[in-house]
């Protein structure tokens, strides 16, 4: 499916709404409105949800610790979402799974993962499923940079490639792990490379192009979608936001690396074509951005009111009947 | 009644599970045209073809994610560790993910997995290939653990422990494998969580699991002639424990013994034993004793590998410990 | 003496040890510029520099490898997990190689590594971040583990584990890090396999260790109001246990409950309730008690986080419990 | 060091060591005479022993489950391993370790390993101190080609790459797995294609050709010690005897398979090599391999006179003191 005008402004729309609600999240964190931490993917939002927008019905995706913008990309209601960051009975995970658990099965989500890496063997396995039942559907595998370090993105790798898996591993390489910078953890300048020892193909794009990332990734999704096994995305970004709510000083990086790269914002890139290419004009622009926060605002208000889970909900869900 | 093996159980109930359900399918290094480590999975490749008796590379870690995902997705993974010393290898995925994915979305998704492991000491493997985890499962809420002690139980705890909808992580025991037992004809299930009494006895109890109920069997049966009473409690499920099975036969006997192969200290018998001190306190005539591997990692002698664990000779000198106090 | 953080206790030891021996080297992610995921290490980059105070890539297991090859030739490692949740991906080197390796070796070269993991819930971080798993490694032979309450212990207990020539578990409560001690201006080591009295008492004896101990401290001082003197026993080292000490405080009191924040099921407090069983039987007046974190994967949510470990309030209750038996 | 006339003549008598012990061995599994289980490497002699040679004081060696090669390329007194397999006091291991285990720290041996793939963090641990103390040694990393598939494997190479550490990764690719083949187990040809996901070199050889084995590794170990960081060979060999003693039906592989590789018998060439070259003449060949089974049947008297180790050993290496 190309890249409709109608799409490209929902992108836009989603990227503001991962923008506008992580800053609002930043807020409440510093305020200690929030309980547990947050992994903000501002600058990110390029990569996250231009990749998720590919996913057809039946796709999946499964999602990182740093998961909002990707979450918003598999269409996740803020509201929902912020009860789930207040730890409220209302939220997607009923207060039980918080930040770095976010999922939402019934969107395709899978659930974000705690564990670096940690999605790689669901993702394996929800693509073997579509295999085994020979269905046209593929994964989506979220991974960071740091990520493909693991053991287990080797292991996952390799047993994708033998067994024809549909799996898009979708590494958004924002040249950070905390405070490792890829050129410390790794010799290879690209982790596309990474993909030839197990015989994928792989693809580099600029995360920050919300164009390019949708179109490149489209085309792979396809591929994969057609039987040809998995393939590796390398998305080049960058994390603007600190890693956590608790990187504060950020020694490991200097002002001039980030603020190069806040040059080159997602949101700012997409505006820019968007009016380039008359798709929309900056009034329609402006009023998206008051919709979504009118949005946030309410989703906030909600979360607030809700309820927090009364403790007779722990014993119901550890084991399925 | 037919007469089979503990290993020729196993495979009757993958078998029969697999032609039930045809998204029951086995995944593992070795399975197919080998027949696993053991044999247990012998023929089935023949019987169901490479899209449901899957091998995979030395990789254990993401066979075990694989599953997770397969599991929450719908399919039925019944997955081999080659010996139960490899999850080590497994660990997270079992524990951080299998274990926790229900309770963590809330039960937007359960995980209908089941993880077979060759486990126990006796066939000179050494320290790596000898141990006997299970209690580390057992400190893992969300999974369940069995391990079925004759053919009988292998056999229906297995058919159960696939149909169930939880992570049910299923010990095999290595010397097991070859020992013959009798199983119906007909379909049967053991249901996960209830113990059987093995044995009536009034003078102890003895509470174990696995390869050494055999060896309580055994001591019982000399223990009778010299007028000791045995009850032998065979747990099958150790979680979660059938809690009543045992407390009922302490309140009887009020002498008791746990006899298992795993290393003592941080063993399943602490756990078992304070759940007596707490729930069966005051009938106890005697302490509680344990009777469980040596702290030590298995020795390749075969000399030393035998004097690491409980011998029937071990538990038939405890026994009469026991009645003296 | 002075006082200091848990923290700044646990810095010191490894300055301190890093100045004595040169043989002394740190490695983990993000534990030199970034100081460590709970700010341990903070500086000490700078001070050692990135030879000895080493970044690495997120390959946990590798980690624990390389230490455990590292301590084989004669260095001695101090790694970091950044939270003892990711030891799952440790376990094989830890269990399969580093316990083992003096044992099926026959000494042929010995383990002096030190793995650090931040454990405990109470920071809101979820299910995959916030479990205490110290059982399963006492249920590894070959491993020592340690698990300080206090500033002063956590300085004293490391720097003799980073002398001890064994793998020592150091477990860290992440509630702990800012809590405030004494600790003397002079070097002092404290030895491996001791347990501390917390505070002298005469009608229960509370055994406890990290975190759980401070919540025992409140509860003893509200049950003193009401006259009820709880005997608190710090165990410091879980493995190898200091039972003397824990036996001759029941002989004392008679009445013991188990204090710990990891899971009831397969805890540790099954260990030595079972111990208290079979040592001290006759001396008990009431059932042992164990009061533990409930059989359930931690939720993230602040009050259901609370409610699945024991607070103080749960203390005190069940310290009046054991005092009617 | 080049290859001369007495050192080929050494390698020889390492190789028909091998060779004999291992059949000998063979022999005593089949008729019950030993406890536990072993795995022969047979076929294989030219690589683990030819790899080995290369190696001089102060350089190390993890190795694999199928080790007797190796442990003989190492310089293993046979009676010491052969009590070992007995379990008795006498063996390297006092009994403790079995044919998984043997280990030798005096010859640089850090011991075998029953976790496949174990020996990479001692490999990596080993090489560290050398870097540490600024030592100029190396360590031989012995492989199986069904290692490569583990994520430590992964792991272990992009961490030897970035610290730069003094590894040799020396994978014999026996083309097996137990019972699956390399062209099941991965996409790529070559497993020396893998390295290039590091950064780090690899050499592809004739691992049934001992000279070419020897000057081959000769020049990989040359440059891991002059300070490159770590190399990666593969030895492309074959197991030639099944996987381990339970090994028998061998439905994995045809008898043609084998047949053709025991053609290429490593011992046979060298053999031929050694005669062609006049470095020996076959009087003095068949010397050797008298003499060689005079001292294993020596050591088996041995190891059987040996006593089995009492009790009281069991507490005693637990913990070092
Ligand atoms: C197995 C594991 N190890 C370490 C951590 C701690 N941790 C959380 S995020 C992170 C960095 C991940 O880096 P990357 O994969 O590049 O993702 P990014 O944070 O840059 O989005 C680390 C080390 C973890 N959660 N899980
Ligand atoms: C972690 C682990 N998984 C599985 C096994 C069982 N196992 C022993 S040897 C072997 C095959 C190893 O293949 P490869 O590395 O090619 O070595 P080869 O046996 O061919 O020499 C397997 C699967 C093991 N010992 N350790
Ligand atoms: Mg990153
Ligand atoms: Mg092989």
């Amino acid at each position: 499916m190309s890249l409709t005008n109608e799409k490209i402004t929902i992108m836009y729309n989603k990227m503001v709404t991962a923008r506008l609600l992580e800053e609002m999240l930043h807020e409440m964190f510093s305020e200690h409105m929030l309980h547990g931490t947050t992994h903000l993917g501002i600058g990110q939002e390029a990569s996250g949800i231009g990749a998720c927008m590919t996913l057809r019905d039946g796709d999946k995706a499964t999602l990182t610790h740093r998961n909002h913008v990707q979450c918003i990309g598999l269409g996740m209601n803020v509201k929902y979402l912020l009860a789930e960051m207040f730890g409220k009975e209302t939220g997607t995970n009923s207060g039980l799974g918080g930040s770095m658990h976010l999922m939402d099965l019934k969107n395709g989500n899978l659930g974000a993962n705690g564990i670096v890496g940690g999605g790689l063997g669901l993702a394996l396995g929800a693509a073997f499923k579509m295999h085994y039942h020979k269905e046209e559907n593929v994964v989506m595998c979220f991974l960071g940079d740091g990520a493909t370090n693991e053991g287990l993105f080797h292991e996952a790798l390799n047993l994708a490639s033998i067994k024809n898996l549909p799996v898009v591993f979708f590494v958004e390489n924002n040249h950070y792990a905390v405070s490792m910078n890829t050129s410390r953890s790794m010799k290879v300048t690209d982790i596309g490379q990474r993909a030839n020892a197990y015989g994928i193909r792989s693809i580099i794009l600029d995360g920050n192009d919300a164009i390019d990332v949708y179109n490149m990734t489209f085309s792979a999704v396809q591929y994969v979608r057609e039987g040809n096994g998995p393939i590796l995305i390398e998305s080049k970004t960058y994390r603007v936001a600190g890693h956590s709510k608790s990187d504060v000083k950020q020694l490991y990086r200097s002002q001039e690396e980030v603020d190069a790269w806040v040059a080159k914002d997602p949101i700012k890139r997409l505006e820019e074509y968007i009016l380039k290419n008359n798709i929309a004009n900056s009034e329609m622009l402006k009023e998206i951005n008051t919709r979504v926060m009118d949005e946030i605002r309410e989703a906030v208000l909600f979360a607030q009111n809700s309820l927090d889970p009364s403790a007779d909900i722990l014993n119901k869900h550890i084991y399925a009947k | 009644m037919k007469e089979i093996t503990y290993k020729e159980a196993l495979r009757e109930a993958l078998s029969e599970e697999m032609i039930r359900d045809e998204n029951v399918f086995l995944m593992g290094h070795d399975i197919g045209i080998y027949g696993g480590g053991f044999g247990v999975t012998e023929g089935l490749v023949l019987q169901f073809g490479e899209q449901r008796v899957i091998d995979t590379p030395i990789s254990e870690a993401i066979i075990a994610g694989l599953a997770t995902g397969a599991a929450i997705s719908g399919l039925r993974p019944v997955i081999e560790a080659m010996f139960s010393d490899f999850v080590t290898l497994m660990m997270d995925n079992i524990v951080n993910q299998a274990a926790k994915f229900s309770f963590m979305s809330a039960s937007q998704a359960c995980v209908p997995l089941v993880l077979r492991m060759p486990a126990g000491c006796g066939t000179g493997a050494g320290a790596q290939h000898s141990q006997s985890l299970e209690a580390w499962m057992c400190h893992v809420p969300g999974l369940k653990v069995v391990f079925p002690s004759n053919p009988y139980e292998a056999k229906g705890l297995m058919k159960a422990a696939i149909r169930d909808n939880n992570p049910v992580i299923f010990f095999e025991h290595k010397l097991a494998y070859s020992s013959i037992g009798y199983v119906p004809e007909d379909e049967y299930v053991i249901p996960i969580g209830q113990a059987n009494i093995m044995r009536k006895g009034n003078h102890i109890t003895m509470v174990s699991y696995g390869h050494s109920v055999q060896k309580c069997l055994m001591a019982a049966a000399h223990l009778k002639e010299i007028g000791i009473s045995a009850e032998i409690i065979d747990l099958r499920t150790l979680y979660p424990l059938d809690e009543a099975t045992i407390i009922n036969s302490v309140k009887k006997t009020g002498r008791v013994m746990i006899v298992h192969e795993a290393v003592k200290t941080g063993g399943l018998g602490g756990e078992i034993s304070a759940i007596l001190s707490e729930k069966a306190f005051s009938y106890l005539k005697a302490p509680i004793l344990r009777i469980a591997g040596k702290d030590v990692p298995i020795p390749f002698s075969k000399t030393l590998e035998e004097a690491c664990v409980p011998q029937i000779q071990d538990i038939e000198n405890a026994a009469k410990r026991l009645m003296r106090r």
